[in-house]
């Protein structure tokens, strides 16, 4: 997927602008292919072009963080604007994720 | 369609980007837990089942108000199912925050559901209030 | 919403690109020739004003289904409404393609309009044709 | 507007995943406030990321067409996939617009 950037250990996520069901469904086959198949440890959520996401986007964090936390990887959340974040926060993602800038 | 509504309005991109987000969370519960359409495996078994959504929006007063009705299984107990993480379906990665995103990000949220039956939600938000009161 | 059903077929994402250019002119038309809302000027006339959509879509024997209706103006003359670059509005720059592109991207195209009145426009688009065949 | 960049004469217009009437209002209103104010001449619509398109789609084109080739400017369209191409091409668009890869 044109949407996932692989940088050694790390698996780079590009966020689409709007974030549904139906663009997360699309988003978890690839990133999941790529976590299983290259040993991918960390995962980068970047949220640059995003302006609206549902509870979809809160799903797909969480289900990548149960995959890779327990062989130590770590999540992360790039780039996301003021409303994201507080969307983010409101379900608690801080707690599983890191914020970067 | 909201948003075709809403952007007559100038409103702030916000209030466009909450009612999307309200409507989004509202029919993709429709069609997974209504009608349970995760399962139908691809066009097959759609040959033999059907869904239908009921989606009426509209303006009046500065309100936009917004109805998404299915006839699907609908919700044994509403209390429950509208607390923040509870989902009946964890195995599909639902998050359990549909509900509350639709409360938070809209001012009025109604559900009404009769089990075996369907569901309707309703929700309403006031759009461009802070033009409103310079204008007047 | 018309994405969230057809996501679930594993539709081809031409067909659900094609079903979603559709209805965003058919509701795209409800507000601003149906209802004419690009004139409103923004809360303050919102405010005595009202407009209300109506859609229902559905899924079923793999036909893709959608009915938008709106309480506006009505089209006095259909056909010629219909006809590609045809616009009543040229200078809202619009380019009179919404009829031929809901044609292009849809199995079946009906309108339904009493001036005065409202307008209603039924579309169809079978779905996921390509696995059907390959399944049976 | 973030979508606007401006290189010399140039108005480089990067178009949304999904263009619709919304999203024109507000592509149109940031791009003839830069072809006024700065007098650009040729204009550039990138459709880079561009995967839906309505009608919507073809009125802004049109309209900066109508802007600017009165004073001798051009409209580019670069980036194009197949299928918003053939969309671009049912409503005759390559008539006022030259395409880039
Ligand atoms: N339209 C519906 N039909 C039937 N059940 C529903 C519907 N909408 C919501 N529910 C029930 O309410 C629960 C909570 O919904 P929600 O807060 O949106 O979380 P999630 O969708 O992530 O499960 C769902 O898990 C489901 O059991
Ligand atoms: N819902 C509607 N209510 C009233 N008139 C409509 C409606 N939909 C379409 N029309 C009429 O049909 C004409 C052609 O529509 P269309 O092909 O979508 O082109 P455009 O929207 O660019 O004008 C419109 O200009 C308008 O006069």
């Amino acid at each position: 997927m044109k949407a996932c950037k692989k940088n050694g250990q790390y698996l780079m996520i590009q966020m689409p602008e709007e974030i549904d069901h139906h663009q997360t469904v699309q988003i978890r086959q690839a990133a999941d292919e790529s976590i299983l198949e290259d040993e991918v440890r960390d995962v980068i959520f970047d949220f640059g072009q995003t302006r609206m996401m549902d509870s979809s986007g809160i799903e797909i964090i969480m289900g990548r963080y149960r995959m890779i936390s327990a062989f130590g990887g770590q999540v992360y959340i790039m780039n996301a604007d003021t409303r994201i974040k507080k969307i983010l926060f409101s379900a608690g993602i801080q707690k599983i994720a890191e914020f970067i800038n | 369609m909201a948003a075709a509504f809403l952007s007559e309005l100038n409103p702030k991109l916000e209030e466009i980007a909450d009612v999307k987000t309200a409507v989004s969370e509202a029919v993709i519960n429709a069609v997974i837990h209504g009608y349970g359409m995760e399962e139908w495996d691809g066009p097959t078994q759609a040959r033999r089942k059907s869904a239908w959504i009921h989606m009426e929006s509209g303006l009046s007063d500065n309100v936009f108000e917004v109805s998404i009705e299915d006839k699907g299984c609908g919700i044994p107990d509403i209390k429950t199912a509208m607390q923040p993480l509870y989902t009946s379906r964890p195995e599909l990665e639902r998050s359990g925050m549909g509900f509350s995103f639709m409360e938070e990000f809209m001012d009025e949220v109604k559900v009404e559901s009769t089990f075996g039956e369907g569901t309707m939600v309703q929700m309403k938000k006031k759009i461009g209030i802070v033009e409103q009161m310079e204008e007047e």
